[in-house]
């Protein structure tokens, strides 16, 4: 087995690592960092796989990478602020766990948002 | 005058003659009576002159027919044969007279607008079905009435209305599931769905005699919830909560008579009644007819609600139409056809003057109406003469229907259907009859639940003279039936269309 | 030389870009010129539909390079349905926005819009499966940030849930793109098509990009995150994301499908199949069991897109040609229902469906809108839901699939449920229990006119269906 | 295959190994604290393996991005958490609640993940060994490019493209976040003497760093992202000194800043369209100073941009209450 291939595979691995992580944990920064580790996985499959080859190296997935790693840092810094600002509305940094059915019944412990507990409250 | 392209026109027409108006008026503000009045009657008149026109240019060897691609391959096709043209005068002439009445009736009732737009509306769809030149455009203008008219039925908003509008969606939209169902399925075996008489079913499909009856079965279910068919009519005593126009329309000139031709439609022109009967399906379709007209008849025995009993009477005789379309023979499909026309024109008078009582006394039940005869002669003079000619008796136009119909159930060797007419009649009696007794023999009541005063005459005009109208009508269809031009003489003639080779 | 180099598939993509720009920079002007740069671009769309179909379908290599180096943009006629349902519906929500989004919103709105138009017409023309991630990227960020412009809990919770799921669904999908082209060495997909073959590798990226996109798409039971999602974005938002945005990803799919993983998928196919008409069965229960109206309407997207999905495992040109129409009809519906929404909460300050509170009096245009939308939805005619519905159910006949008919036949009748449910509850005589607040017309309007859009694709479906046939998409998946 | 030593294969190992482990602290550690520190960590690690790899492009960008900036975006966040947990309740942030899934779901999930895994190494293992890619046509074209170094190359003339979308994205990012905050008053904290000393002495290396990756992109390992990354790094580095800009900044200069590099590059190409070329073709003659061109102001952008991105919010010279009220009216029609 090449070290390439083996980069592949911790690529695959890391990838799958994520994706558990994501699933399993609760709080959004956590699982912000999960995606994040997902990417790099994918990331180092991308080019590990295109260093396989005995060939003169391989730019296109390089720049696809780099490409691949400023598109992530702005999910990142948009699901950061996203974040903050759930929290500051509801006081968690949590997903809402209830169903989406139960959207319109949740709430009941969100303190912070003024306009929807009014909304909430005149129904 | 003719120039060659009003033969594609003219249809389109007739169609937008109410369409257009239908849709002016939903914008116009509820006060502009004058204006929403005018439309209405223009309209009206302006689709019975158009109607005038179509059949005088049938009569005169033009081909109406307006064609507009609608898939590759299928088209939206409206064309003027012997069997529409007798649906749509029928429906342009009452609906003429329905909008009198109904702009007599609703006077000074809220959202006026929004109702006349959808009767409008309505009637759009009621020729659309009947014009409709194939089953695909058939199936457009069906599912379009489930539509309209449904604002309609739940106009009032009451409790009441909302939960009859609720049972009639339900009825109909899966009876227009089945018909959709049954025509895509027919398309993809058959590979077209232009009507033709004798039908196409025969000459394109070989082979495949099994699904041809299901989507028999299919077909026949989506349009017999309309024409309220026995396990499929319990929508239509429930729909009568509606105001007194839109029972009138409902039960005479759109929803059921649509369902009505709708059988004739499939049983005719898509099948073929000789390949029906290959099929093994018309005598089945007519013991389900037999077994509507006695159950229809007998539960109109038991309500003391006049609408209601006029509900069951309508499911017992739409029936008829369907009986005379699936005897084999005639004769018999003579006596069904032209009791489409002779029903919907009795039925309506009945509808009017049930609407009078209940608009000008308040009288909704039976039992309220003793001696109503006496308080608004004229009213119940017409209903007398409806209530006759539903009975059969002659010479009442009723009795026309009956008479070929049992003619022609012997010559068809199906004597079984004899007693079923016969029975019919006589229940038909039993509950027409205490109601005429009722009415002009009884002693009045002391006072009326809710009368309202119109000065000398009985109610208003434009109540009072659409049932007179019709009533005269049902009279004169009864005797005149044999003078050229009649319904009978055309009904005749489509007859010999269909069963001639 | 000029006319040669100048292409309207490029003024496409560059315009919305440019406005996006001029809305940030300008916000004070930032509704009009977004309002003018919306008929631009959908000026342009018609241009380029002229082109098309005159010229047939149109490859453009960026840059001059082109594939495999390069990237191309590719457009046939289900690229050019795709961009002008967007520029119809795009116009129409931008004029309505000009209404509903007040000075402060606004100023965030126009521009996140245009990038989100943007990212829509880059998408439909790319050829290229790693630029399709970027424009996936760009489609995601943009429709989350559009979601929390509602501010509420609720937009932030679902908005997090979304940008968290499709950030999910675009790294399958670019793991997907990375074993594809180191497999074939390109990542443009005619070439892909011309040298795909069945391996390991081409296995799971069509199971990886198949997920990933599912995901955005939100086929059941991959769907958890639209209702709330759409149901707490504003109205014109929930409008472009059900009408629009989640179409996105289904293109791809299409494409990829239709191209790259065509040969030998009949068992996947048949499991999309399952799993959509699971979403039409389910999606439609839940709607009825729905309070508020825009979950009632988000729950119905989740079973219209649950039609799309019938037609993999039937796969015949009439089967692909039906889906299609059910998109584009479904865009044009959904929009309009969510349009009329909004206008009846904001004219009643909510949207509980059990009292609508007379509203088919108050608001008889936007009542009409949903109703005529609703009539789509249902695939009752006269209506491009109709068509779709028609042509569906004769594919699945022809097929001999016929457990698919009864899918369709209960999922019509859950519809009619559900939308009459609406309909019935704004026909009460209850007293007026709202101070209600004043709808601009051109709000309703636009509801109306999106409605309209749908009744027509019902009697005027000879054109959509002709261009379909442009370019032939649908010709290398035929039975 | 090369000749492969004992060691480096040792080295591959090890890096793989210590890679996943890293990830896999980080993301479950008890402490998010910690758990960032890790990704960080993981983040430098990340950049060896490019080295690795033959990537210094992509390593560059990682140190400077991948750790660098997204660290300092997520200790950012979790201070603002942990800021804001003081005056709320605690219970959450600290110690996340375990999802609630039942244990046939933990099931399910684990045995679905390894069939992914599984799936994927097969895949991977069965790949065609002769996956040469594009890097002939690379070479071939590298000439008329305008660049030497192909990475570079790629990202601004072959797939130039992308990279115009990937900047776009980058502004959106900046667009959402300003939409969803605001960055209400300077944090008054007084930076320590050291970060104060530091920064005086830092900035200008940084920026002449930026400057010089900019420059030799277009032969060696750098560009435009590089660059960018570097620049922000310093904004970040002034924030974090407490410097804010200033009124007169945060308007539209700063909105033109944001938006400078996409202009650029969307001008270059229609000027260049109206002289006959197509759309991002740069004529080879020019291509190398128009690249240029478009990477100065790129690097621009993203600098500003990132940097923004850390500032997490619309810096708001007015009084920041109007937009909160506005913000609770408007989201009173929406549902609860």
């Amino acid at each position: 087995m090449s070290s390439d291939l083996f980069y592949a595979l911790t690529g695959a691995s890391l990838f799958t690592l994520g994706l558990y992580a994501l699933i399993k944990h609760a709080h959004i920064l956590r699982k912000i960092l999960a995606i994040n580790v997902m990417g790099s996985g994918v990331f180092l499959l991308l080019v590990a796989l295109a260093a396989g080859g005995q060939q003169a190296f391989d730019p296109v997935p390089h720049a696809m990478v780099i490409t691949g790693i400023v598109v992530a840092i702005s999910a990142t810094a948009l699901a950061l602020a996203l974040m903050l600002r759930l929290r500051e509305a509801s006081g968690l940094a949590v997903l809402p766990d209830t169903s989406p059915e139960e959207l319109s019944e949740q709430l009941p412990e969100a303190p912070s948002d003024v306009a929807s507990k009014n909304n909430g409250k005149n129904a | 005058m003719y120039a060659i392209n009003w033969d594609v026109w003219l249809p389109l027409c007739i169609l937008a003659s109410s369409l257009l108006p239908g849709l002016l008026i939903f914008f116009l503000p509820e006060e502009r009576v004058v204006m929403r009045t005018l439309l209405n009657l223009g309209g009206a008149s302006l689709k019975l002159v158009l109607v005038g026109i179509l059949i005088w240019g049938v009569f005169n060897g033009h081909h109406y027919e307006f064609r507009f691609s609608l898939l590759p391959g299928l088209d939206l096709v409206l064309r003027a044969d012997a069997l529409s043209l007798l649906f749509v005068a029928l429906s342009a002439v009452l609906w003429l007279i329905t909008t009198v009445y109904a702009i007599g009736y609703l006077e000074g009732s809220p959202h006026r607008s929004r109702f006349f737009g959808f009767f409008s509306l309505c009637v759009t769809a009621t020729v659309g079905v009947a014009l409709a030149g194939n089953l695909m455009t058939f199936l457009l203008f069906f599912e379009m009435l489930t539509l309209v008219t449904y604002p309609l039925i739940v106009h009032r908003g009451t409790q009441e209305a909302r939960r009859a509008g609720r049972i009639y969606l339900a009825y109909t939209v899966a009876g227009g599931t089945s018909l959709l169902v049954g025509t895509v399925w027919l398309y993809g075996l058959a590979g077209s769905l232009e009507f033709t008489s004798q039908g196409f079913v025969a000459d394109l499909v070989t082979g495949h005699r099994v699904e041809l009856v299901i989507i028999f079965v299919l077909l026949i279910a989506g349009v017999g919830v309309k024409a309220a068919l026995l396990p499929l009519h319990g929508w239509l005593p429930q729909a009568m909560v509606a105001a007194a126009p839109v029972s009138a329309l409902l039960h005479a000139v759109a929803v059921v008579k649509a369902g009505a031709f709708g059988i004739v439609r499939v049983v005719y022109d898509v099948y073929g009644i000789d390949f029906a009967v290959s099929l093994g399906v018309a005598l089945p379709l007519a013991i389900l007819a037999a077994v509507t007209i006695l159950y229809g008849s007998v539960r109109a025995l038991f309500q003391d609600d006049l609408k209601r009993r006029l509900a069951f009477s309508t499911v017992s005789q739409v029936s008829y139409i369907v009986l005379g379309t699936a005897i084999v023979g005639p004769v018999a499909a003579v006596g069904g056809l032209v009791h489409l026309v002779h029903q919907g024109v009795m039925k309506i008078t009945l509808f009017f003057c049930a609407g009078n009582l209940a608009e000008t006394l308040g009288v909704h039940k039976i039992s309220e109406m003793d001696g109503v005869g006496r308080r608004m002669p004229w009213t119940m003079a017409a209903f007398t003469i409806g209530a006759f000619g539903m009975i059969g008796a002659p010479p009442m136009a009723g009795f026309i229907s009956k008479w070929y119909l049992g003619l022609g159930a012997l010559e068809a060797g199906q004597g079984w259907v004899v007693p079923v007419l016969v029975g019919s009649s006589l229940l038909n009696a039993a509950y027409f009859l205490p109601v005429l007794y009722r009415a002009w023999f009884k002693v009045p009541a002391a006072s009326w639940p809710a009368e309202r005063s119109f000065g000398r005459v009985e109610t208003s005009l434009a109540l009072l003279l659409p049932p007179l109208i019709t009533a005269f009508l049902s009279l004169l269809l009864g005797l005149l039936a044999s003078a050229p031009f009649s319904p009978l003489q055309w009904v005749r003639f489509i007859i010999t269309l269909e069963y001639v080779p | 030389m000029l006319a040669q180099s100048f292409s309207w598939q490029v003024t496409v993509i560059i315009l919305p870009l440019v406005a996006a720009l001029l809305c940030f920079m300008l916000p004070k002007w930032g509704r009009w010129l977004g309002l003018v740069m919306a008929f631009a671009i959908t000026g342009s769309v018609i241009v380029l539909a002229y082109q098309v179909m005159n010229q047939g379908a149109l490859r453009y290599a960026v840059g001059g390079w082109g594939a495999p180096l390069g990237i191309d943009l590719y457009v046939d006629g289900l690229s050019l349905l795709m961009l002008m349902v967007v520029a119809l519906v795009g116009l129409v929500v931008s004029v309505y926005s000009m209404a509903y989004f007040k000075a402060g919103k606004a100023v965030h709105f126009w521009p996140l819009w245009m990038l989100l138009w943007t990212a829509m017409n880059a998408l439909f023309l790319s050829a290229d499966i790693f630029n399709l991630y970027v424009t996936l990227e760009l489609l995601g960020l943009a429709a989350v940030a559009l979601v929390a412009l509602a501010g509420g809990v609720d937009a932030l919770g679902a908005a997090m849930r979304y940008l968290l799921v499709s950030l999910l669904g675009s790294l399958c999908y670019l793991l997907g793109v990375a074993l594809l082209y180191h497999s074939f060495g390109t990542v443009d997909i005619a070439l892909l098509a011309e040298r795909v073959e069945s391996t390991p590798a081409v296995w799971a990226a069509m199971a990886l990009m198949t997920v990933g996109l599912l995901f955005k798409t939100a086929l059941f039971p991959l769907h958890f995150w639209l209702p709330p999602a759409h149901a707490s974005a504003p109205a014109p938002v929930s409008a472009l994301l059900s009408a629009l945005v989640v179409k996105a990803s289904f293109y791809i799919l299409l494409r990829l499908w239709l191209e790259v993983f065509s040969q030998d998928s009949t068992a996947a196919a048949q499991l999309l199949g399952v799993l959509g008409a699971a979403a039409v069965l389910w999606g439609g229960v839940q709607a009825l069991r729905q309070t508020r109206l825009k979950m009632l309407i988000a729950y119905s997207t989740v079973s219209q897109i649950g039609y799309l999905f019938l037609v993999f495992p039937l796969a015949s040109l009439m089967a692909w040609q039906a889906g299609l129409y059910l998109l584009l009809s479904h865009a044009l519906a959904k929009a309009a229902m969510f349009l009329a929404a909004g206008n009846i909460l904001c004219f009643g300050g909510h949207d509980r469906i059990a009292d609508l509170d007379r509203v088919a009096q108050r608001l008889p245009l936007s009542l009409t809108a949903f109703a005529l939308a609703g009539v789509s939805s249902m695939g009752l005619p006269f209506s491009g839901g109709f068509i779709g519905k028609w042509m569906l159910l004769d594919a699945a006949l022809q097929s001999g699939q016929w457990w698919w008919v009864a899918v369709i036949i209960v999922g019509g009748l859950l519809a009619a449920a559900y939308i009459f449910n609406v309909i019935g509850h704004s026909f009460t005589r209850a007293e007026i229990s709202h101070e209600a607040k004043p709808v601009p017309a051109i709000m309703e309007w636009s509801a109306l006119v999106l409605a309209l859009a749908a009744v027509l694709m019902g009697l005027f479906a000879s054109w959509p269906l002709a261009v379909m046939d442009i370019g032939a998409p649908f010709g290398g998946g035929g039975s | 295959m090369e000749t492969l030593t004992l060691l480096s294969w040792a080295f591959d190992v090890t890096l793989g190994l210590t890679l996943m482990w890293l990830a896999w602290r980080a993301l479950a550690s008890e402490d998010l604290f910690k758990g960032i520190v890790l990704f960080i960590a993981f983040g430098l690690l990340m950049a060896l393996a490019w080295v690795r790899l033959d990537a210094p492009d992509i390593a560059l960008a990682e140190a400077a991005i991948g750790a660098g900036l997204t660290g300092a975006l997520l200790l950012g966040a979790l201070a603002k958490l942990e800021a804001g947990a003081e005056s709320r309740s605690r219970r959450s942030e600290i110690l996340p609640r375990p999802a609630d899934k039942t244990k046939v779901f933990s099931g399910l999930l684990v045995f679905l993940l390894l069939a992914l895994v599984v799936m994927l190494v097969y895949a991977i293992v069965k790949l065609p060994p002769l996956a040469s890619g594009l890097s002939a046509q690379v070479a071939e074209n590298i000439t008329a490019s305008g660049v030497s170094n192909p990475v570079t190359a790629t990202l601004l003339n072959f797939r130039a493209y992308d990279t115009l979308l990937e900047m776009a994205v980058l502004l959106l990012a900046v667009l959402g976040i300003r939409s969803l905050a605001v960055v209400q008053e300077p944090r008054g904290r007084e930076p320590g003497a050291v970060l104060d000393m530091l920064s005086h002495l830092l900035v200008p290396l940084l920026i002449l760093v930026s400057g010089y990756l900019l420059w030799v992109g277009s032969y060696a390992a750098g560009g435009a992202f590089q660059a960018g990354a570097v620049l922000a790094a310093t904004g970040v580095l002034l924030l974090l000194t407490g410097w804010l800009p200033g009124a007169w900044f945060v308007g539209w200069p700063l909105r033109f800043l944001l938006i400078f590099g996409l202009a650029v590059f969307v001008a270059v190409t229609l000027v260049l369209q109206l002289f006959g070329a197509s759309f991002l073709e740069f004529p080879p003659s020019l291509a190398g100073s128009l690249i240029l061109l478009i990477e100065v102001a790129a690097a621009l952008s993203i600098g500003v941009t990132l940097t923004a991105l850390f500032l997490g919010g619309r810096p708001q010279p007015e009084p920041p209450s109007s937009g909160r009220a506005e913000k609770r009216n408007t989201s009173g029609t929406q549902p609860s």
